[in-house]
This record gives structure tokens, C-alpha cells and sequence, in this order.
């Protein structure tokens, strides 16, 4: 009785090709024996891998974003939690204005906020540019994504819940630990994910607010104008790709094995 | 099973049967509900009378067998397009609307004229009792007015069938005693067929007129309050509806009444059964607490009577409730025993010796 | 605020002031990042520049300059606008149409992937979650690199439907046009969008669609009148996401866009790096701000935002 | 490597109990943010196009101190300025002629002593004196790399537009709309003026009413202009594919297409071709020790990096003797014979006072989103 193949599935498909489709040319032209990324393809060849692999200061700021994005996430998203339930489960003066301050971020063209922030934490603050610059410029700027998405679930569920908690003895913070995080945990990991796309992937901020070290959107910036460097460049995205990927698919297994591994 | 054919059928079942990977919900079951009939699915949780009931409002398609709603076969009718509405457990009522529009909601496809979409949306309000909380939003409702407000809008729609999911299970039991007499009185007074699905069992019996007692996907007997608990078919139904004691025997004779040889407690007589006995079967004679009665005398002809200790007397106003511990019957036997001047309060001790009667008519002869 | 029914804090906390320690590590991250700059940026727009020296004694003309009338208005794709300077007005019109045309998109491409996730997949839910964003994992100037691969001159598109004999010349209108902008800006954010959209789908108690069918619906009838209706703060969420960064990007336009693609970002950029006025350059931020804060929360007024966060929650 | 030097200098009882109290706050107010206060930096920090942070370019500073400076990216002058301006602290920085000028009346630069640089004196001397390089009396550029800026065409597929001799003018021209390609840049503004008949001379500081008048002729290379280029990649891949036939370009592309075996032809057009150079300034802002700074500066004039340049990616050099030791066939596949001639044939880019780069730019950020 049950279909498999419906109309959305058929969506489905359609849709992840489309998000899939540019992105698959990378590991295509990666491959080919060309240094321009045109048609038709000329051949196979790894080399462009090889000049990837010899470039020390890419695979660095590659480095360089995988940390500030890790930490961007965990920290936008382990703020991002109370400001959510405390506009979700607190009835506070004013909620509606911070709510909306808190969005202001999104509002304001980035570039403008990098020269501004530049001028207030180099001139002002007298802070060097480092790493830790960009980071706290993507905590802030990952930060309203982080509250849209942990609020939305928030407002969902039943506080009673949370209630019965405290009626079972759990004081704040373990009803918050055994019944409000496990509850809140899909948006949190969509939080998660979602910042940490967005830290790794940020460039104006980090054109601006990186000192020495560049993260991979600066470095990738700064290598797509050569044209000699473009294969390197889909060479690492490709991996970047291949890696994600089995690092899903890896999880996902585990986590089914975990389940399995559970007695019926 | 009882598949005589009724006068007038709303909804007949043939062999429905729905699985769930290896497991059957609902395992081949038959039965007939008249028009205008409050007809009661009572079981444990798990024994398929919900699944049962969503399998009739389209919700859930059967595996296997038919079902026809007035006459009309009912597969592949999606749940829109069946004239059965339902009334859910949580009640479901749409949060982003408000009362009216929650009532009215199945009315807009029919396209009616606003007066009469209007006249019959206060007509089931006031069915309701729910008159001056037309724009109340669904969170500004309490439960026994979401419930109300859940029942005015399947009754809208004037539904042949209206189907209940434990509509009355998270209301308190003031509040639920209430409603189960407007319940009742609804359904008298709109003539609608209500199919009902409850694990409470007196909540069955004061409401309904047919009762289907269900266990593991099965049905075990469709018959009225009275009949379930004079005359159950089986052990299990015996157990689930009230109290019954049981006393285990082997069949020695089969007469214009049975007897059974119980062991150490001797023979026990019970009138003839309409189940299939022959003897030498291992039987159960099972005889409710209040046809009990406590022998002080000498036990008259046609009369079974066990000896035992009194372990524990409760006295309830109206009655006492003694309970009895026979050599040879693995639970202690209830006894109700009526205030009516034969037994006075409190006469007996725990620990004293009793002698327990019962008129061989009042006894049920149970296979197994 | 009035509301019917006020809100109980969980029992035990102790109220308001616990509410607002919660909040308070986020509304210091803000103040810090966000009061400070754009503090900064409201007393620029009140200064001139003159070439590197800035004048700060108060003055209006950076507004006055955004607004300034002419006598001789500039028509721009036939629309008059009666600027002496039409620049400012033609991008940031051009800007919002563009953003718009992308926020459309996005939403109506994420919808019903998100409905698809909420209501199809049961097993592999995470897994699918997790494959939709896998792409974004790559960087964004990389995937912008590859649109221009598959829409540009030898590009996937083009090469395609030659050998497919639909065109025998390339297609030039493909790239290096608002258009490219908007397909680029869509695949970008789309993910963004799905995530917010299922959550909200998510959430929707499976009974009330089935009270819905059960009442009569069929199965068009119930997306309409109950699924998209709860899903709609999800949905607004969404379509605000998108709406209000991409009316300011200036990368993507630049590097897909072509001189036609130009958006407000590019010019506020370019007063602020290439003109030496970024006081003006801070009086079009805050102006564009303002209009887009205004546009956002028009648009919530006018589907009843509030209305229906209060019933939903 | 901070921390390791206040631990060093915590332990050994250097470090006074208000610095200690200073960090400490610091630390304290956000673990975000945290600020290195102690900023007598001990390795040099170089604002450098991107791609340009690679040791070839400085073999003998990383010869002589064991590794590179510190580099900060950047990917146009506006950037770098910018960041600079809002106090980001570097010791060197990469500009070219036509922008030096900006960073130095933006008061950001330190005059160069060439008598510290060894290199100094095989520089061409076109170049020691060249627009950009002095500011008044004061060096403040050293010359480095230089490169011409022309029209790279596709032979077989420019049909007959150069029958009449190779010009700018395709670029104005509605019969190669779509094919052709400018860069993003007031340069269009100018070209198309010396397209008209005016020198560039005048061109290059066009303002006011003439910068009016010259406006038509950029609007209309706006509309034709298949795409107005920014980076290399994008012009380089468009010209590979066919999709423009003929654009500015820089030598580097001459070099990467013929690489490919793709016919390319660079142009002298009549109107005339420019030569851009580029060279390092000191900036004020520094805090590594000069001597470094020279150090880096004298490796970027090297012939050893001069070969590198015009070897590796087809750019000239402003050490003469680059073209002695580089390979004669390299030097042959940028379309030079004899670098001095060539030098005197071309434009050389000239230094615009700053109210007119800001007043093209104007004109041009304008005239870019009118298109309709």
C-alpha cells in the first residue's frame, strides 16, 4: 500500500541535484588535465591534487577556518540557547525589542560593520587582528541565526515539561540538562551546523578582521585571480566535499549501529 | 461470534485485518453496528480498538477484509470523503483558528449560505453549551471546552457516523462523569451512530448500548452491559468487566446442568453453557461477588458451597466486601455482601472459618 | 503588553531576573559589536569628508545628497526618478526587486523540500538534514565560481543544450545579469531556508491534519487551511533570512552580476573604498537599513506575524 | 608564540604586576577578544597581493632569517588602504604607481633610504624617477614588478575588427557586443576618451565638465561590454572559452593561454598600451625592526626574484639585470626585445591626484549601475 515514489520524492531528487549540480563540477574540472575550467574536458590527471597538496599555506587557512568555525558554532549556539529561552519562556519587559535588536545584524551590509568593528577593536581596543578577531565578528554575526532557529523550537513544545521536571526535583539547571536540551537538541544541531556553515564560509568579515593568518573564504579569494592557481583551488573543494561526506556517512552509520545495538 | 444480520446496518465489518509489520493491530474481526446505536470498543491499550477505529474513518487502510459504511464498500474512500468524523483523543483542535472557525472548518467546503453556515455552527454550539466563546482561541479553552468544541465540530457536519478516540480521557472525573451523561443525551437527541473507543470500562457500561470487548486484535464478545456481565463468554471478558472468582474443575457430567469436579473443594454444579462442553475439558465455574452469599445455616439442595478463611473484610457503607482465602483456589474469593438486615455490619472476624454459597443458577461454566 | 492570557515562568525560576541573566551574554556580544558600530556610523553620517580628513561638524547633506530633486528626472527601465542623484535610488530599488525575486525563490523552492523532510522521510531524517547542507560545507566563492561554469558561454548549460541540437549558438543572456545574480543568491541560501521551514512543519501535531481530512479536506485543501497556516513562522522566519542580508550583498553581484548587476551594497562599498565619502557612504547604510527594517516589518504586520506566533504558542 | 614569551617572561620575573593586572583584565573581559596587548612584534608584516606571499618572490630574506614575514592578504589597494587606515599595523605593503599616492597622502608612509637597499642601483632608471616612486624629494616606492596592460585578442575569432590596425575601440563598438571586455575600473573612462583623439595625458585627470563629456563613451562600453573584469581568472577563462574575443589584459595572460595552446595575440593598439608597475612602500604603522623591512624590500629587487617573475608568470622586473639571467625565450613570450625601448614605447601609467580618483570613481560606480 505504501507508495514510495511520489511527486515529492521525485522533488526531492530534483532538489538536491540542483544543489548538488554546480557544486559537482568541482571535482569534475579538478581532474581535468586543464588549467581552465571549460568544455570540452581534455583528460585525466591528479597533478592538480598534487599542487594542492604542496600548497602549505592553503591546507593552513583551511586549518584556520575549521577551528574559528567549530568554536564560532559551539559559542553562538551556547549563547544563542538562553537568549532563545529567555524570550521564549519568560515574559519580559521589552522582550520584543530585544528580540528584534538581537536581529539587527542581518540587517546591516557586513562590509560596513567590518570597517566598523576594524576601526573600534584596532583603534579603540587597541586589539591585534588575529583569528580570534574573525571569530567574535562570526559569533555576532551567526548569533540572530542561531536565536531564529533554537526560538522557533522552543516556542513548539509543551512547558509543562519542563514544569513536570521541576515538580520531579530537578532544580534549574537539571531541568534544563535532562529535559529542555534533549527536547531543544534538533535545533541545536541545526544551530550548530548552520553557524558553522556560515563562520566557514564568511569572507567580508574576515577579509577585514584577519590579521596574518587568513581563513580559506580570504585565501580562496585572493588565489581565484590567478588563474594558475584555480585548479588547486577545485582540487581542495572537491576534498572539502568528499570529506564532509564521509564524515556524514560515517556518522550516520554509527549512529545506526547505536540504535541497533539497543535491545528491542 | 454474534454476525446475525441487523434490521437496519450502518456499518458492517468482514474479516478487517491490519498489520503492522508482524504484528496484527487488528486480526480479522466481524461485526455490525445498527443506525443510531452508542456502540462501545473497550479493550486494554494495544488491543486494536483504536487502529479499529481509524481504519473507519479512513485514517488507516486494512490490510485485509472489508468494511461498508451504509451499504457503501469503503476502500480506497480517503478519510475527506467518508461521511464519519471523529472526534480525537487530544481533541486536535486547529490553534491558528478560533471557536467559530475551528466549528465551522468543516462546513466551508460545502459553500453553504452564510446565514445557514452561521445557524448551524450556533445550533452546534448550543448542542455544546458553548454559547459566548465563539472567538475564543483554542489556548484560551479549558479541556472539557476544547472537548466540547472538538464534538461541535464533527456534529456540524452531521456526520452518519460519529467516532470518539477516548474523547473523555483527560478530562477530571467530575467533569467526566458530567460529560458522559451529555454524551448520552446528545446521542439520543441527534440520533447520530457513535462509535466509541475507551479502556474504562464503566465508562462502557453506563454509556453504551453494544459494547466489543477487544484484546490483542481480536473481538472476544459484542453484547449489551447487561450481557457481558451476566453472561461473558469468556474468561478474559469475565475478568476485564467487574470482579469474577473462578473455580478450576474438570467436567464430570453434562445434564440440564453441568457438573465439575473442582478438587479438593468437591463438585461444583452451574447451569448448561452455550459453549461447546464435552466432558473431561478443564473448566473455570466463575460466579461474580455478589452472588455470593455467607452460609450460616445448612446449605440448601442446588446450592455450591466452599469453605475458607476470612482474610480481609472492607466495610462500604451499603455493603462489605470480605475476601476469603479457599484451600485450593489460588486467589483469595470476593465476596459482596449487601447491608440489607440478613447480614449485619462487621460480623465476622478475619481469621474465622467461613462457609461461602452460591445457587447453582448464578454460576458461569468457562472453558479455560 | 496586553495579552489574554499572561505567561507563567517555569516554576521555581526566579522570574524576571532570571529571564534576563539568560539574555544577558547575547545583549553583551550585541552591545559590544553592534551599539558601538553603529553608533559610529550614525555620527559619520552627520560629518564630510574631505579627501582623507574627516569634518565633523554636523551637517545633513549626506541625507539631503540621497534625495536630493532634479529638474530633469533620469528614466531607468522606463521609471522616472526625479534625482539629482538617481544612482542611489535606481540600486536600491534594483536591490530590494532583486532580493525580493530571490526571497520568492528561495521560498518556493525550500518549501516543499522542507515539507518533504517533515512529512515523507521517517528513517533517514539527520541523513537527509545533513546531505542538503553538505554542499554549503564547500566555500561560497567556490560555488559561486561554479554557477559561472554552468550558466557561462562553454558552460554545462549551454554545452548541453547544444548537443541536445535546442540551440546552435550560445546563450549569452545566461551570466553577467541580475538574473545570474538571483539563481546564485537561491542556491546560496536556499539551505537557510529549508531548515527554518521544517522545523515549523515539524512541530505540527499530525492529529490536526487528520482532523482536517477527517472534516473533509482533501489533501490540497488541508495544506492550505492548516499546514501552510502553522507553518507560516517558520516560513516568515525564513523569507525574512533571506530577504534581509541578500539586499545588502555586494560579493555575489560583483562577481556574477556583470555592471547591469550591481546592487546597493557595491555602491555603498565603493563611497566607502573608492570615493573617500563614507559619510555618505554611512547615511545610504543607515538609510537602507531603515528601509529594509521598514519593509520586514510591514510585511510581518501584514500577514499577522503576531497573531499567529500568539496562537501557535 | 606570545604566550610563550609572556609565560618566558612571567617566569623569569619580568614582567611587572601591572602588565600582569593589564592582561589579566583583558583576559577577564573577553576570552573572545583577547587582546595582545604586548605588541613589540619581532617578525616583519607584509600587506601583499594575494599570491604574491610565496618565498620565490624573497628567496634571500627567507636566506638570511630563516623564514617569511608575516603576511596579510589583500585583493585591491581600496582594501589594504582601508584596513590600514583603521590602524592595521604592517611594516611593508604592495601598492602600484597609480594607487602609492593615496596611501601617501593618506599620511600612512615612511620615505625609503635606497641607500640601504643593494638592489637599488640596477632598478631602471625610467623607474627610479618615475611617477609614483617620488613623493617630493622622497622615495617612497621601490619599484619591484612592472607589466603592461593592452588588448589580448583571439586571432581566430576577431574577424576583420583590427583590419584598420589594432584600437581600444572595439571596446566602444555595438558590432562586438557581448564579445569583448573592459576592466572594472575609471580606466574606462579614459580609454574611451583617448579613443575620441585625446591624449592620455589629458585623459588620465579628466574632471568636472570634460569628465562629463567623456561620460557617453563609457556608458556605451558599459552596455556593449560582455562583462567588466575583475579578477584574472574570470577575463583569462572568458577568452579560453571564446566567450569574449578580445579584452584588457595584463601579460600574464598571454602567457597562461598560449601555455594551453590557445591562439592569443597581444594588441599594440594605436591609441597606445600602458605599463603599470609596482613596487614596496614602508608604512608608518610598522613595529618590526626597518632593518627586516629592507631586508624584504632589497629580496623583491633581487634578479634572482626578477627571474622568477618573468618566468613563472610573465611579468617584468624592475631590476635590469632580471633580464640578463632570465630565460631569452621567457622574455620573447611576454612580447618584449629589448625592456628599455619597450618601456619608452608604452604609457606609463601616471599618479591622479586623489579628488580625481575619487571623482572617476564616482562617475564610474554611477555609470555601472545606470545600465539598464
Amino acid at each position: 500500500m505504501r507508495k514510495i515514489f511520489t511527486p515529492l520524492t521525485l522533488y526531492a531528487i530534483l532538489f538536491t541535484v540542483f544543489l548538488y549540480g554546480p557544486v559537482l563540477l568541482m571535482p569534475l574540472f579538478s581532474f581535468n588535465d586543464n588549467t581552465f575550467a571549460v568544455f570540452p574536458l581534455k583528460g585525466f590527471t591528479l597533478k592538480h591534487y598534487a599542487s594542492m597538496a604542496a600548497n602549505g599555506s592553503m591546507l593552513g587557512a583551511l586549518w584556520n577556518s575549521l577551528v574559528v568555525a567549530t568554536i564560532v558554532a559551539v559559542i553562538a549556539t551556547a549563547v544563542g540557547l538562553p537568549t532563545a529561552i529567555a524570550l521564549t519562556r519568560y515574559r519580559l519587559r521589552g522582550g520584543g525589542a530585544i528580540a528584534a535588536a538581537l536581529m539587527l545584524p542581518l540587517v546591516v551590509p557586513s562590509i560596513i560593520f567590518a570597517v566598523a568593528l576594524l576601526v573600534i577593536l584596532v583603534r579603540i581596543l587597541n586589539v591585534e587582528l588575529s583569528l580570534l578577531t574573525v571569530g567574535a565578528s562570526h559569533v555576532f554575526i551567526c548569533l540572530p541565526f542561531a536565536i531564529m532557529v533554537l526560538m522557533s523550537r522552543l516556542e513548539g513544545f509543551d512547558k509543562s515539561l519542563e514544569e513536570a521536571s521541576r515538580d520531579l526535583g530537578e532544580d534549574g539547571w537539571g531541568t534544563f540538562r535532562r529535559v529542555t536540551l534533549p527536547l531543544a537538541w534538533p535545533a541545536v544541531i541545526s544551530s550548530l551546523l548552520m553557524c558553522f556553515i556560515i563562520s566557514f564560509d564568511e569572507f567580508v568579515m574576515a577579509f577585514f578582521l584577519s590579521g596574518t593568518d587568513p581563513t580559506l573564504p580570504v585565501f580562496l579569494f585572493g588565489q581565484l585571480r590567478f588563474p594558475n592557481k584555480l585548479p588547486g583551488v577545485l582540487a581542495l573543494g572537491s576534498l572539502i566535499l568528499l570529506v564532509s561526506t564521509i564524515l556524514v556517512v560515517a556518522a550516520e552509520l554509527l549512529r545506526r549501529r547505536g540504535v541497533q545495538e539497543k535491545p528491542a | 461470534m454474534m454476525t446475525e444480520p441487523m434490521a437496519d446496518t450502518i456499518i458492517s465489518l468482514k474479516d478487517v485485518r491490519r498489520d503492522f509489520g508482524p504484528v496484527a493491530a487488528v486480526d480479522g474481526v466481524s461485526f455490525d453496528i445498527a443506525r443510531g446505536e452508542f456502540f462501545s470498543m473497550l479493550g486494554p491499550s494495544g488491543c486494536g480498538k483504536t487502529t479499529l477505529l481509524r481504519m473507519l474513518a479512513g485514517l488507516d487502510q486494512p490490510t485485509a477484509g472489508s468494511i461498508l459504511l451504509d451499504g457503501q464498500p469503503m476502500a480506497g474512500v480517503p478519510a475527506n470523503l467518508r461521511p464519519t468524523n471523529m472526534v480525537f483523543q487530544s481533541y486536535a483542535i486547529f490553534p491558528h483558528l478560533n471557536v467559530v472557525e475551528n466549528v465551522s472548518y468543516g462546513l466551508k467546503r460545502l459553500k453553504l449560505a452564510r446565514a445557514e453556515e452561521k445557524a448551524r455552527v450556533d445550533q452546534a454550539l448550543a448542542l455544546v453549551k458553548l454559547e459566548g466563546y465563539e472567538q475564543r482561541g483554542a489556548h484560551q479553552l479549558s479541556g472539557g471546552q476544547r472537548q466540547r468544541v472538538a464534538l461541535a465540530r464533527a456534529l456540524v457536519c452531521r456526520p452518519k457516523v460519529l467516532l470518539l478516540d477516548e474523547p473523555l480521557g483527560a478530562l477530571d472525573k467530575k467533569l467526566r462523569e458530567e460529560m458522559q451523561v451529555e454524551l448520552r443525551s446528545l446521542q439520543r437527541s441527534v440520533g447520530i451512530t457513535f462509535v466509541f473507543v475507551t479502556h474504562d470500562q464503566e465508562e462502557a457500561l453506563t454509556l453504551s448500548d453494544r459494547i466489543a470487548v477487544m484484546a490483542r486484535g481480536k473481538v472476544l464478545q459484542i453484547d449489551t452491559a447487561t450481557g457481558l456481565y451476566e453472561r461473558p463468554y469468556c474468561r478474559e471478558v469475565a475478568e476485564f468487566i467487574g470482579t469474577m472468582n473462578l473455580f478450576a474443575g474438570r467436567v464430570t457430567k453434562i445434564g440440564h446442568e453441568i457438573s465439575v469436579d473442582a478438587g479438593s473443594i468437591g463438585t461444583l454444579r452451574a447451569p448448561a453453557s452455550e459453549a461447546r462442553i464435552s466432558v473431561g475439558d478443564a473448566v473455570h465455574v466463575a460466579v461474580r461477588p455478589e452472588k455470593l452469599s455467607v452460609l450460616t445455616g445448612k446449605a440448601r439442595t442446588g446450592t455450591n458451597v466452599v469453605t475458607g478463611k476470612l482474610v480481609a473484610s472492607t466495610y462500604l457503607g451499603d455493603r462489605s466486601r470480605y475476601l476469603v482465602q479457599v484451600p485450593g483456589v489460588p486467589a483469595p474469593v470476593s465476596v459482596s455482601l449487601q447491608h440489607d438486615g440478613q447480614h449485619a455490619a462487621g460480623v465476622a472476624l478475619p481469621g474465622s472459618k467461613i462457609n461461602l454459597a452460591w445457587p447453582a443458577s448464578a454460576g458461569i461454566v468457562l472453558t479455560a | 503588553m496586553p495579552d489574554a492570557m499572561p505567561r507563567q515562568t517555569a516554576a521555581g525560576f526566579s522570574g524576571l531576573a532570571a529571564g534576563y541573566a539568560l539574555l544577558s551574554p547575547a545583549m553583551l556580544i550585541i552591545v559590544a559589536m553592534l551599539v558601538a558600530p553603529m553608533l559610529a556610523l550614525v555620527t559619520l553620517s552627520f560629518w564630510t569628508q574631505n579627501g582623507f580628513e574627516l569634518d565633523t561638524s554636523f551637517t545633513l547633506a549626506n541625507y539631503w545628497a540621497l534625495i536630493e530633486p532634479a529638474d530633469e528626472p533620469t528614466m531607468w527601465m522606463g521609471i522616472p526618478f526625479p534625482f539629482k542623484n538617481p544612482v542611489y535610488a535606481i540600486l536600491m530599488l534594483k536591490s530590494l526587486v532583486m532580493s525580493l525575486a530571490v526571497t520568492a525563490a528561495v521560498i518556493l523552492i525550500a518549501y516543499p523540500m522542507a515539507y518533504f523532510l517533515a512529512f515523507r522521510v521517517t528513517r533517514y531524517k539527520a541523513l537527509w538534514i545533513i546531505i542538503i547542507t553538505i554542499p554549503f560545507w564547500t566555500s561560497y566563492l567556490l560555488r559561486v565560481f561554479s554557477w559561472k561554469i554552468m550558466l557561462g558561454f562553454n558552460g554545462v548549460i549551454n554545452s548541453g543544450l547544444m548537443s541536445l541540437g535546442i540551440i546552435s549558438e550560445p546563450l549569452s543572456f545566461l551570466l553577467y545579469n541580475p538574473p545570474a545574480v538571483v539563481i546564485t543568491l537561491t542556491h546560496a541560501w536556499v539551505t537557510f531556508a529549508v531548515l527554518p521551514i521544517y522545523v515549523s512543519l515539524e512541530k505540527i501535531d499530525r492529529s490536526l491534519l487528520e482532523a482536517a481530512t477527517d472534516l473533509g479536506d482533501s489533501k490540497w485543501q488541508r495544506f492550505r487551511r492548516v499546514t501552510l497556516p502553522l507553518s507560516l513562522p517558520g516560513t516568515i522566519s525564513a523569507a525574512l533570512l533571506v530577504f534581509i542580508p541578500t539586499v545588502g550583498d555586494y560579493v555575489t553581484p560583483t562577481l556574477v552580476g556583470g555592471p547591469g548587476g550591481t546592487m546597493i551594497g557595491n555602491s555603498i562599498q565603493s563611497l566607502f573604498l573608492k570615493q573617500d565619502n563614507s559619510p555618505r557612504g554611512a547615511a545610504l547604510s543607515i538609510v537602507m537599513m531603515a528601509i529594509v527594517a521598514l519593509l520586514s516589518l510591514l510585511f510581518m504586520w501584514a500577514v499577522g506575524y503576531r497573531k499567529i506566533r500568539a496562537r501557535s504558542a | 608564540m606570545q604566550r610563550i614569551k609572556f609565560i618566558d617572561r612571567m617566569s623569569t620575573g619580568k614582567l611587572t604586576r601591572r602588565e600582569m593586572l593589564k592582561s589579566a583584565t583583558a583576559f577577564g573581559v573577553g576570552l573572545t577578544v583577547l587582546p595582545r596587548l604586548t605588541a613589540a612584534a619581532e617578525v616583519l608584516t607584509c600587506l601583499e597581493w594575494a599570491g604574491y606571499d610565496v618565498p620565490d618572490y624573497f628567496g634571500s630574506y627567507v636566506g638570511k632569517h630563516g623564514g617569511p614575514p608575516n603576511f596579510s592578504i589583500f585583493a585591491g589597494e581600496e582594501d589594504a588602504l582601508a584596513k590600514v587606515r583603521a590602524g592595521f599595523a604592517a611594516d611593508v605593503m604592495h601598492p602600484c604607481n597609480y594607487s602609492v599616492n593615496r596611501f601617501v597622502t593618506a599620511g600612512l608612509t615612511v620615505p625609503i633610504d635606497t641607500a640601504k637597499l643593494s638592489n637599488w642601483k640596477d632598478i631602471f632608471p625610467a623607474l627610479q624617477t618615475a611617477d609614483g616612486v617620488m613623493s617630493g624629494s622622497d622615495v617612497v616606492m621601490a619599484p619591484a614588478d612592472w607589466g603592461n596592460s593592452s588588448i589580448a585578442y583571439r586571432p581566430d575569432l576577431i574577424g576583420d575588427a583590427f583590419k584598420d590596425g589594432e584600437t581600444w575601440a572595439i571596446f566602444y563598438d555595438e558590432k562586438y557586443k557581448d564579445k569583448v571586455a573592459l576592466l572594472d575600473d575609471y580606466l574606462v573612462i579614459q580609454i574611451g576618451a583617448m579613443v575620441n583623439g585625446m591624449p592620455y595625458d589629458q585623459a588620465y585627470k579628466l574632471s568636472g565638465a570634460d569628465l562629463e563629456a567623456a561620460k557617453a563613451m563609457a556608458a556605451k562600453a558599459v552596455q556593449i561590454n560582455r562583462m567588466l573584469w575583475t579578477d584574472a581568472t574570470e577575463i583569462q577563462q572568458g577568452l579560453a572559452s571564446g566567450e569574449i574575443i578580445a579584452a584588457y589584459s595584463w601579460n600574464d595572460t598571454i602567457k597562461n593561454l598560449s601555455a594551453q595552446g590557445i591562439p592569443i595575440a597581444y594588441a599594440k593598439p594605436k591609441e597606445g598600451y600602458f605599463t603599470w608597475f609596482c613596487g614596496l612602500t614602508l608604512l608608518n604603522s610598522g613595529k618590526a625592526d626597518p632593518a627586516l623591512a629592507y631586508d624584504f624590500i632589497d629580496a623583491w629587487l633581487s634578479p634572482e626574484t626578477g627571474k622568477v617573475l618573468i618566468e613563472g608568470s610573465g611579468y617584468g622586473h624592475a631590476n635590469m639585470k632580471s633580464f640578463e639571467v632570465a630565460q631569452a625565450d621567457a622574455i620573447v613570450a611576454m612580447g618584449i626585445k629589448d625592456p628599455v625601448e619597450h618601456m619608452k614605447s608604452a604609457i606609463l601609467f601616471k599618479t591622479m591626484p586623489n579628488e580625481v580618483v575619487n571623482e572617476q570613481n564616482k562617475v564610474w560606480e554611477e555609470l555601472k549601475a545606470l545600465k539598464q
